[in-house]
């Protein structure tokens, strides 16, 4: 893999932003060049929200993501918005639970996860966001999914480290999920 | 030495902080609320003060009263903030005094949009503010280098007695990269603040010091003018600074400061692969503008200059070329980023391919 | 004389924030279960014939997406 | 026979941008009802502020110039000395008017400037993600008071119409709510008062209006309601703190 | 024995730049004499304006830095943030405290920073040619109010402690007069008392001094003192607007 | 006509009235102060409004707010004055609203003194704003001059919708020449102000006016950049201006504005008595730059730039002749005026003499 | 318990603003004919015994040209 | 007369920018070419004032006069300042009712005028600037004395022209001390 780039596309609130973090997280942990950005702004407020993940040998030119190898789709109108712009034979994967259409392009590599109703059975239906992550993480190879572990082992602040187990285990329910 | 993911905003405060900056002032505006996010939850914890000031005029009031004092000071904003920061820019000057100043820029002009520009080149390197002034402008492309410049910024500041100007941009500001900090820095070269016997600190055993801009007679004025156009003659013979790629070989050359660069740097790769002699010289200090490396470039047919607006630093390539080299622009505006598929066909045509 | 009221609600507009539910002296108001395209959870009235047509959904939405029909009941 | 409650005129029929429960929708109703009811839409010019009502010219049908941050009652002040038999008023936010535009806010108070302010106060700013406002309550947590208010280095939160009353410039200065129906009705009769008072040549006026901000005050809309009325009304007493003689 | 009354240690020996009979003279004097028998004078840190009395540094033998228009207190901030300890005071204009300066000068009222301001009100723009000033008075003939100020255009004084007077952040605002010994006496008491209050960590103060102009008057030094005495006492009425527990 | 003696900054005022202003608002800042004083008289009298504003930042934005509305709008102001208003006339060109600003130059950078200079020549042409911009840049170099281009301002400004700014210095506010007025002026071609179906006056009978400068979506905003640019170049093809004196045969040219040209007019007489083939290129549009004058100059082997400041104009000069001719630099600074004799002299070595 | 006072007035440095001439109690000060070099017609002390050593001379001078010595009498 | 340049200066308050613009008023009335530049500024406050101000037949260069062909001075400190500047032969006219002091030059062509002595002599002190005004043009020649008159009338403002008869003796007057 000499570069991946990935957008993750949601509401607001779905934590799009934060699953893009651990992504590019466990691409830094894998000694590649990795670099997020997100929608940021006005367009932030109620409405949708997206970002960018980029990983590569190299440095990363511009981190806007124009043509995703992979796109984590989270609801229905981000999957109207990004589809269109993955490459040819790109993966794409869907949550289920609340993108009730079939995407249009014939090409790309397609896998559905019901992450809500994932994340209920977990208990908690907030991480359903990191059992996208953890399937689409299978599904592409983009990282290990160790390393998707060990990111968020770093990244989840000291006062709610008692949240990493359920996180865990989401991503895990997320790999299963492929 | 630890390796994080950070974002380019929270850089500039870390940075900052390993500078031993330990006053921020600022007021926020899209795209770098980060960084007075950062300072409001970081400055206290470095035994720090931080205000959110009631405007940027008065940010950047409050950083001449710091910087008077001797203490390293930073305020940042973004155009609009930047705008209304060019009467106290300009008295920091003539007083000479050190400080950094950030703008992460975004679309203008007006209240344009909160996307990434480069299009306050000019007001950056020419002088917004009224009279005779040099402002050091350092372009980093990564957030790595978002992290170093800050601290070398408070280093040049102090050692020059001159604002320096950090100038990046929305996606610089925004995005994430990995960066290496550096633990050690409170003893590095960039951490140590110099003796300031200038400073004002209440006149305790000494003679009054005095912190002025106002030279009522004409030839103090202009002996002070001369004065300062000597140091910032000094300044362009030691600081100017430029990374040079692909170069030694080329009949092309592209010019791009920060994310512009990132993205003809990919450009310039593609070419490359087709067998096109192409280079990028990449400005890092925007001023002093490195005109050196535009110097004795025999092999070269011509100059595409590639930036985030209608056409600003292609004057200072033109001016170092002095007419030897035709220079060429590609420009995106508004929050759009170059493509680098365009500069590619740019650089093939001018390559006659 | 009372009045009873017809009120209507854009679903689709609507940002499902709860208030006019809140604020409904009648009950007449509840969020969906079902999100809308936006994402929201949008109010959708449950029980018309038990408006009094006060208006107070009207008043509190801030996205403007209700709009009552005050209609003369005559005194019952 | 049937009333019906909707849009007034003056609105435009497009869907607002703002966060769900956020005020700035109610205060943007009554504006435009006002207007509508005093029949000055086709005078009215509309002054729109940087903060999350920037996009004032996408709702109101009605001309509308968008002002740099914090300097509308600057640009009231042109267009009002150009226009003078027209409704000019600014809608402001308490960074845009309280903070940037102190100087703006309080000079076209003092010069009586015959121009209305609605001011906005949901304690923070909104649009750039929840910082510290003026009006920020004491140990209020904001992005930039992360661990709250701290007065003695952040200062006290300021009271805008206990600011300017000392002024003989400004003849109607009030503080409404919009946080349930008796106090959006309230809002909107203070809104009218202070529009007349302007087209009666008396002077300055300002409406504040205690809003919610429920994104950045991480809170749901309901919450909200709870929260500015158990918290805001203490600081920011509602009512009329001046109203010269003539304004009615 | 003998007392002499003479020139006080912080005060340079050096011919003032100001026209015959101007109080900004006076008002020197009796800040450096506070400052002196406070022994301040090595740990004070004085803020010029831009105004008549921009040249501070060559009549103060202690740590002076020049502001730019209006936003001494903002500089001020910069300084007594980083120099808790020392004694940091403005000394600005009508022009440029009130007008230029307001939004500075209320921010740093409502943070309740520990400086002091010394504000000398002599109703005009002193320096560039006696230009109208906020504080200028209905119908006072100015160089840009040629037939007088007309409130309904020019807009009205502007009483500045009365305006900072709801700010929890300033705990002594008062106003005395230059014009006169017995007044002089009383305004240094204040000053004292200002700058007591800010070494004692209580928060922001400010002395208003009504001062003469008799330059941009067109009047003699004498006429002047009448002058103020009979038009600017009555809408600038002297003593301690507010002055909280614990200023001594 | 009639003849009369006036001081450069009363012209201004008189030069404004007679090109129908009715609006304007100012500060006091020496040396512009009888601009205002001018008028707070004068205005009244000629049914308009005069606001002293509580600041420059307060004008600024009551110039927009009254241009907005259709009405010939001024602002005056000096070097820090000029600074505060960056970010209001970034938005007035963002905006395209005609109006007005005039910059009687003093000595900087900080507060400097009040003396006459000319070292904001780079913050009028390059934009010291945030933003791509222009501003259309007349440099008058008598009081006639500021008397007729200040009614030519309104006309330019009204015509391509844009601020123009007139870029004279303290001694041209501050020096009586004698003026024709122009009497008759309330009908003339710069008297008349256009329809401006855009302008904010209250919808009646029409759709809504808007005047916004937030363009949210890059694509919008960099139409609009590109629209500005667009404009920019139209004007740059109509509207520049040079005045050239005894150019024709001479192998040395003297390149200087305003108070500047007029002295060193002084000092080509005297060369061309000692038989110097000399010349002088007075550019009267500093933006957009008569760059044209300045080509195809065959018989010209050097050029003397003469600037009160510390090298401005001189990078304009440069980008012109693109290397073709050595450009020197004779500038005073801090309120001195240049020399004629100097300048004499710089002309006698660059004549080889 | 009186004081008699000792007045020196700068005369070069003064401006002739009257200020102390005016609050003088005793009439001890006048304004000279003569200019001094700057063109001011300075204060000059008239009548040195009739001074009591208030000081208001002092307190008023804008110009800070004036000394008094306090000089005490001893009870009359 | 190709180009004549006069320095006029005193102290703050006598008239010093009034007279130098009554003698370029009078220039322009002569049809020529005419500048005149005050000191502005701080300086003005209390302490001396000056003005320069040049006729002549062609453009006036730089309105500062280094070297004046004229010198009217109406105090001490202002010989002291300006007389070395004269030009060589240049005329200097004295005020000798407040310079006690001689002129070190031998070159001038020197007058002295008791100026205030005569003004009181009309019974009204304020005018002995146009007494200084009135000998310096007839020393010089710079205008006709007509002019001078003329210009006055074209100057005083119109609520207080019933001063012009006192002004135009006291032209006169100075005029009669050559
Ligand atoms: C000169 C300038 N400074 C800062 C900003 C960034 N900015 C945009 S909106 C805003 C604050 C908005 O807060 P408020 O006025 O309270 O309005 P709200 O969004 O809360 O309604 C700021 C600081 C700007 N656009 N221009
Ligand atoms: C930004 C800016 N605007 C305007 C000026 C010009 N200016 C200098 S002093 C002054 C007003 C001074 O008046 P005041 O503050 O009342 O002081 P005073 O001279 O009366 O003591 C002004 C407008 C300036 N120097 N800087
Ligand atoms: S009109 Fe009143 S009763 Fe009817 S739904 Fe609305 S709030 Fe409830
Ligand atoms: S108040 Fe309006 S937006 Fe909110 S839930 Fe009810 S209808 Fe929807
Ligand atoms: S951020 Fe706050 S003020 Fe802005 S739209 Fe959202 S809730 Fe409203
Ligand atoms: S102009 Fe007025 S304030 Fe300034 S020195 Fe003279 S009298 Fe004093
Ligand atoms: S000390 Fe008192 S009595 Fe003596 S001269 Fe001075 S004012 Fe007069
Ligand atoms: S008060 Fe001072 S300056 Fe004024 S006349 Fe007396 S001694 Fe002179
Ligand atoms: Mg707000
Ligand atoms: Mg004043």
């Amino acid at each position: 893999m000499k570069k991946f780039g990935t957008t993750i596309a949601g509401f607001g609130g779905q934590g799009v932003l934060f699953v893009g973090q651990v992504l590019a997280h466990a691409g830094m942990l894998e000694g590649n060049y990795v670099s997020w950005i997100p929608s940021y702004g006005v367009e932030m407020r109620g409405g949708t929200a997206h970002c960018f993940v980029t990983i590569a040998e190299k440095e990363v030119s511009s981190p806007l993501v124009e043509h995703p190898e992979g796109l984590l789709i989270f609801n229905k109108p981000s999957l109207e918005k990004f589809e269109p712009k993955a490459i040819k034979d790109g993966f794409l994967l869907l949550n289920s639970s609340l993108v009730d259409q079939e995407p249009r392009r014939s090409d790309l590599k397609i896998y559905k996860v019901p992450a809500n109703e994932m994340a209920a059975e977990l208990g908690d239906s907030r991480v359903f966001n990191l059992i996208m992550l953890g399937a689409f993480v299978k599904a592409t190879g983009v990282v290990q999914v160790e390393n998707v572990k060990k990111a968020l082992e770093e990244i989840i602040p000291e006062k709610r480290k008692k949240l990493l187990p359920l996180n865990l285990s989401a991503v895990d329910k997320g790999v299963e999920a492929i | 030495m630890s390796r994080v993911l950070m974002k380019g905003n929270d850089a500039i405060g870390a940075g900052a902080i390993a500078a031993n900056c330990r006053y921020y002032y600022g007021y926020p505006i899209t795209p770098q609320n980060e960084i007075g996010e950062y300072m409001s939850s970081e400055m206290p914890k470095a035994g720090g003060v931080f205000i959110q000031a009631e405007s940027e005029v008065a940010a950047i009031n409050m950083v001449y009263g710091t910087s008077a004092t001797g203490a390293r000071v930073m305020t940042s904003s973004s155009g609009p903030g930047i705008s209304l920061k060019m009467e106290g820019i300009s008295y920091i000057a003539a007083a000479e005094l050190p400080c950094v100043i950030v703008n992460i820029m975004r679309g203008g002009p007006g209240l344009g949009n909160i996307a990434p520009s480069q299009s306050d080149y000019f007001q950056a390197t020419k002088g917004g503010g009224h009279g005779d002034y040099r402002l050091i402008v350092l372009a980093p492309s990564s957030v790595q280098e978002i992290y170093d410049f800050t601290r070398q910024a408070f280093y040049l500041a102090d050692k020059y007695r001159i604002p320096a100007i950090i100038l990046g941009d929305g996606f610089l500001g925004q995005m994430m990269e990995v960066v290496e900090l550096a633990d050690s820095a409170k003893d590095d070269e960039y951490a140590r603040i110099p003796e300031k016997p200038w400073a004002i600190t209440g006149c305790k055993g000494r003679e009054k010091n005095i912190v002025n801009t106002l030279l009522i007679e004409p030839d103090t004025l202009e002996k002070h003018n001369w004065k300062l156009k000597d140091k910032y003659q000094q300044i362009a013979e030691n600081e100017k600074r430029a990374d040079l790629y692909r170069v030694d070989d080329a009949e092309i050359l592209v010019a791009a400061f920060g994310i512009s660069a990132r993205i003809s740097k990919e450009a310039v790769d593609m070419a490359r692969d087709e067998g096109i002699k192409v280079g990028l010289i990449r400005p890092i200090t925007l001023w002093p503008f490195p005109d050196h490396v535009f110097k004795n470039l025999d092999s070269v047919k011509g100059i595409l200059t590639v930036e985030m607006n209608t056409g600003q630093m292609i004057e200072d390539v033109r001016l170092s070329v002095e007419g030897k080299i035709p220079v060429e622009f590609y420009g995106r505006t508004g929050g759009n980023l170059p493509d680098s598929t365009a500069i590619f066909e740019e650089i093939k045509r001018m390559g006659g391919m | 004389m009372a009045f009873k009221g017809k009120v209507t609600i854009d679903r689709e507009k609507c940002k499902g924030c709860g208030l006019c539910v809140e604020f409904c002296p009648r009950g007449t108001l509840e969020l969906d279960k079902k999100i809308n395209t936006q994402g929201y959870n949008p109010a959708v009235v449950t029980d018309q014939d038990n408006c009094n047509a006060c208006g107070f959904c009207f008043l509190v939405c801030p996205d403007m997406v209700v709009e009552v029909e005050k209609i003369k009941e005559g005194s019952k | 026979m049937s009333t019906v409650l909707k849009k007034t005129r003056s609105l435009e029929d497009t869907k607002l941008h703002y966060c769900p429960g956020c005020s700035h929708g109610i205060v943007h109703r009554l504006v435009c009802e006002v207007i509508d009811e005093m029949e000055m839409r086709e005078q009215t010019v509309g002054i729109a502020p940087v903060g999350c009502s920037v996009f004032l010219d996408a709702y109101f049908d009605f001309d509308i110039i968008q002002a740099a941050h914090g300097r509308a009652p600057a640009v009231a002040t042109g267009v009002k000395r150009a226009l003078p038999e027209n409704l000019v008023f600014t809608y402001q936010g308490d960074g845009d008017l309280a903070s940037i535009g102190m100087s703006e806010m309080v000079h076209a108070a003092a010069r009586g400037e015959r121009i209305t302010i609605i001011f906005i106060n949901n304690t923070n700013y909104g649009m750039t993600g929840g910082q510290m406002a003026p009006t920020t309550l004491e140990q209020q947590v904001t992005t930039t008071t992360p661990a709250g208010r701290d007065t003695r280095l952040a200062g006290f939160p300021i009271q805008v119409p206990e600011l300017l009353s000392s002024l003989p410039g400004a003849v109607y200065l009030s503080r409404v709510s919009a946080h349930n129906p008796k106090n959006i009705n309230k809002a909107k009769k203070s809104i009218r008062k202070a529009f007349q008072a302007q087209m009666d040549g008396l002077g300055f006026s300002l409406v504040e209006i205690l809003s919610t901000c429920p994104t950045n005050w991480r809170m749901n809309p309901v919450q909200s309601i709870q929260w500015l009325e158990e918290n805001m009304m203490e600081i920011y007493p509602l009512g009329e703190l001046k109203s010269v003689e003539g304004v009615s």
